[in-house]
């Protein structure tokens, strides 16, 4: 495996929206190795803390050897990570899982909710530079919260804020809509577009619940998902989501980016508490 | 001086380990999948465990974060011991280091028809019963039991060549006579210890974090417990006792073997520091080497008072 | 909105706490050390372990630091109870807190002696029976059998008047068996858990970190372990049950109050955070009003299977 | 009480020696409030730990609302306190216990090993302040490690180096024996001079070897004791040291700074492991 456990250094610390933290660090091997939707798992030192953190690289660059994550503070781990000054140290492992699958010619419709935008900054890069046609659709409580459109060039970004602020007044799900019946109806195998989405459990169900309705393919739709995570490599058993046929997937090998045909939606859950 | 060391450990049977550091059941898969790990410098690997039919495990949430510690209760998902047999053993047969299984079952019947699976099959150095697991139904019955932890015992032990470790969980009053029970039974060594039944509460949700409610503790936070139970366990049996729980660094491994245990294994460190394990192994030299010693053998203290709690 | 909150708890024969905040025995020691703390705002204050005769308690050292907890080989060093109830209880007579004296003993007439001793004494609350300290010679013996606990419960509540909570030791393998059998005998309430038998060993010196060899493990480390145990214990008695065991923030508490428990004692916090009672206090208030209840007799949940490992 | 649980600000990091990091927080409540000997309970946030850490306050400064602490790093919690940058917060608990007793009018010596050194400062100048003659003993084990003279301005410094780099080439403690004898020789009940010693316990225990051999009274010795600490205020019961006639006293209580009589040197011990 190319998985790298590494100390990188934090080479820039910054507020890309509100409510986020963006670290950018410096080691060039993971930033050469990352696909699009692939995560690492970062050590914290939080009191009282143990496992590592999972996240998603937002975006690396390989010329520069860096590594972008964007996240929010939601407990003692992402507040801590929060803290890191330029130049302090970040143990990475990785990266970690299944990226998104890019390849294809179909347009490219991506949706996030919240912080889900994070792992957009590089797949948007990516689809854009195999010459495919991308929509963003993102999703925030409010204007401020929702990440500047120049993070995501080449995309024709739509919005949607819970509080009507920007964009569409509602849930960013409203915003697949008008991608949903024109392209699929009447050639619901394929042809279409192909979906990547990215956000709470609760937003992916609804957006499934919405594709099903619209006859869509799952198979068209990927899903970045997101369970606890122990090991992030496979040994722990502890990051299980439901697969369609029964039993479970494991979402740190098997994905964190799979195909929303490969899982039990009705069994589903979102696993986080606090 | 490096190479006079020896840091062998011998776990009965004809299974003689290179290093005392061994990585637990549950927390390296089966050896495959673990990054970055050089797995010829471990003492042993220890498989998930494994039961005679494959099993899905339990519905999410499966773990949970703790002060210095995890909860697990993953429901021994694993593919079966026949697939183990089959599609795994004979990788192993070609690594350059033991691979030890971790049995489960719910019956003695299952647990001993896994044991006859396993016995003729290259590439499995022992086994280790894991009698004391808290996150399936009936699972801790045998490790509650001396009686039951004895009968089982013997009745491996009577279809296994193999090395026959017994995994205790420190889930009892007295994990001593449990350990006695399973000496006595055959075993040729002991495992202390599994994880300690705990919990978490989804207070946002109100209602538990775990699936199944409960699950088994791990992870430092357990560290000084475990350190009792082998301390206890290493003084009552004549056989190797194997140091388990909360281990990170060389210092938490030499508190086991200071406390008696021949050897230790790692778990949930392995999530976290993967290169945990060659870092222990590294230390418990460096420390052997400053204090003048040139063997494992020479570390174990002993209990002042007869009566560990007099 | 505030006024309307009911926080109060009843912990049987009369005693009533405006609070559901303990704070646990030999962490505020008899209620006159804990710096800025105020003590009117306290369910209760639970004393240090008070026996017949004077103790000195054990040699250095006492305490060790293990990772998100702490263990204590104390040893009940106190005064003895004539001490606390001449010279002590009069003080606590004009404190407007409820003061529950915490009980030890090696023998039941030792036991019995204290309890008749306080029994009419002006300023003292309610007995709370250590029926389970891991740190003085046959400390533990009364509680990890059921019938011993049952004969020291009736043998002292025979000769009080007082609230009787019996402190449960999580050091067996059935921690709702002592539960039941002390209920049977007359306990007013359980309060549940007493510290978990842990070591640590000095590595350099090569010898126990304690004097004692073995200590009583404490903090959040406990947490979940002490959580599991409140909700098995809350699930099988009917008198109220008292939670303990790491609690730090006001999500700890509430798991516990969710779990069952009527009330909460907060220990090691004490040392690190000598206002984290308040701040639970509040923070209790706070949940209760974001979820729309009104007391805290609607917290609890309750296991979605009959048997808890099922 | 006036012990106060409070967030300070560090206002200063820096090196009085090596091996030694000195934190200066501003809290005027605590700087008025201390006396010299007396110490705090520092809130550490290190992974893993949760005690609070005792550390004497090696000098106060009611005017400029400032107090100091001078350490070494041992371990977890001293390896987070050294990391203190200028402007964090550091939680105190403090100030506790007693402090020594500085009136009196004979000859103050003071006598210090390694970090030992570090109450010295407030300790000497409180001594100057009253008038008296201070000669202060200080050993560590290479020069490097001394704190500078400047730092202790009105006191006769002395030193002693285990390696010879500087002063006496040997203990500290070999440096007292020319205070005792001529001083206290046919006057053994007072005249003679006060002592304050702060060191490891080894180096307490052969310096109260001495001044008995030289049959100084012990009463006349103030020691600094350094017993592991719970809570820091009498409540824990964890910090028992060995009293003369029998049981224990509580370092956090009736200590740190405690006459020397009051100890059992033959049951007291070096409570430190690691
Ligand atoms: C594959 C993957 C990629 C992710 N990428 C991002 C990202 O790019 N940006 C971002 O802001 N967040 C991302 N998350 C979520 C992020 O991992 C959590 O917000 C973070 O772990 C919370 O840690 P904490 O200590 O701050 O919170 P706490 O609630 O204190 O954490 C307690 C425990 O719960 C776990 N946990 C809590 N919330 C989550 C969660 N949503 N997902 C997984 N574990 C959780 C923690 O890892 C930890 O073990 C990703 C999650 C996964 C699984
Ligand atoms: C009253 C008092 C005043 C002190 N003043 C100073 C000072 O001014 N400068 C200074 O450098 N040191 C001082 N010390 C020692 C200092 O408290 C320890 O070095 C520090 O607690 C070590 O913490 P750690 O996490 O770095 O080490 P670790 O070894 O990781 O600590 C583990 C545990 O052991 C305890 N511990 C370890 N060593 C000591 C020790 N020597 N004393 C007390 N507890 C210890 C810690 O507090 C902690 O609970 C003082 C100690 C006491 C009791
Ligand atoms: C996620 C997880 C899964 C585990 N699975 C098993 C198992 O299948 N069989 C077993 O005997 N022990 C299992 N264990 C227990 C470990 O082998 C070990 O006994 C325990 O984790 C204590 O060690 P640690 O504190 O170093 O992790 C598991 C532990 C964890 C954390
Ligand atoms: C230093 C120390 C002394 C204790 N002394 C007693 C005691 O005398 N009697 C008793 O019943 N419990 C005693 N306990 C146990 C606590 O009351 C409490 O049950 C335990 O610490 C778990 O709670 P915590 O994790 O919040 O500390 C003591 C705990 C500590 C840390
Ligand atoms: S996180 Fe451990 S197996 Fe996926
Ligand atoms: S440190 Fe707790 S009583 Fe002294």
């Amino acid at each position: 495996m190319s998985v790298a456990i590494a100390p990188a250094v934090v080479v820039e610390r910054s507020v890309p929206m509100a409510g986020a933290v963006e670290l950018v660090v410096y080691h060039p091997p993971s930033a050469a190795a990352v696909n699009p939707g692939q995560f690492f798992q970062l050590a914290v030192g939080a009191p009282r803390t143990i496992l590592r953190r999972p996240y998603s690289a937002a975006w690396s660059d390989a010329a520069s050897g860096r590594v972008g994550f964007i996240f929010n503070v939601v407990g003692a781990g992402s507040a801590w990570l929060s803290q890191r000054d330029e130049g302090s140290e970040l143990d990475l492992l990785g990266p970690l899982g299944r990226g998104f699958e890019l390849d294809g010619d179909r347009p490219a419709v991506c949706i996030a909710g919240g912080l889900g935008i994070a792992v957009f900054l590089g797949v948007v890069q990516a689809l854009v530079a195999r010459g495919r046609k991308v929509t963003m659709l993102q999703g925030a409580r409010m204007s401020a919260q929702l990440l500047p459109a120049d993070r995501l060039p080449g995309a024709d970004v739509r919005t949607a804020t819970d509080d009507g602020s920007r964009g569409h007044h509602g849930s960013v799900v409203d915003l697949i809509s008008s991608h949903f019946p024109p392209t699929f109806t009447g050639e619901r195998q394929g042809g279409g577009i192909d979906l990547f989405a990215c956000g709470p459990t609760p937003m992916l169900q609804s957006m499934i619940g919405l594709a099903q309705r619209h006859a869509v393919p799952l198979s068209s739709i990927q899903v970045a998902l997101e369970t606890p995570m122990g090991c992030g490599v496979g040994t722990c058993l502890g990051c299980a989501a439901p697969r369609r046929e029964g039993g479970y997937l494991l979402t740190c090998q098997d994905g964190p980016c799979v195909r929303a045909d490969r899982i039990d939606w009705d069994r589903m859950e979102d696993q986080f508490h606090g | 001086m490096a190479e006079r060391l020896d840091l062998t450990v011998d776990l009965g049977r004809g299974l003689r380990l290179r290093s005392p550091v061994l990585v637990a059941s549950g927390t390296f898969g089966y050896g495959f999948d673990a990054p970055q790990v050089d797995r010829i410098a471990l003492g042993a690997i220890v498989t998930k465990g494994t039961t005679l039919r494959p099993r899905e495990g339990n519905a999410p949430n499966r773990i949970a974060e703790t002060p210095s510690g995890m909860l697990n209760a993953i429901g021994l998902q694993n593919p079966g011991v026949d697939h183990v047999a089959r599609v795994y053993a004979p990788v192993w047969a070609s690594w350059n280091v033991p691979v030890i299984v971790n049995v489960a079952g719910d019956a003695i019947d299952e647990y001993v028809a896994v044991a006859e699976r396993l016995d003729s099959v290259p590439g499995i150095a022992g086994l280790e019963l894991n009698i004391s697991c808290p996150n399936v139904a009936n699972g801790l019955q045998f490790g509650v039991d001396p009686d039951q932890a004895a009968k089982l015992t013997s009745a491996v032990r009577a279809v296994t060549r193999l090395t026959l470790i017994v995994k205790l969980t420190p889930n009892v009053t007295d994990v001593v006579a449990i350990a006695r029970a399973v000496e006595d039974a055959g075993a040729d060594a002991v495992s202390a210890i599994n994880t300690y039944v705990g919990m978490a509460i989804d207070v946002r949700r109100r209602r538990p974090v775990l699936s199944r409610e409960s699950g088994g503790l791990s992870g430092p936070a357990i560290k000084p417990l475990a350190l009792h139970a082998v301390w206890q366990v290493a003084q009552a049996v004549r056989i190797p006792v194997i140091g388990i729980g909360g281990i990170m660094t060389p210092g938490d491994a030499l508190e086991f073997l200071l406390a008696g245990a021949v050897a230790v294994q790692l778990g949930t460190v392995n999530y976290i520091r993967p290169q945990a394990a060659h870092e222990v192994h590294e230390g418990i030299a460096v420390y052997l080497q400053e204090h003048g010693l040139r063997n494992l053998r020479e570390l174990p203290i002993r209990s002042a008072s007869v009566l560990t709690h007099a």
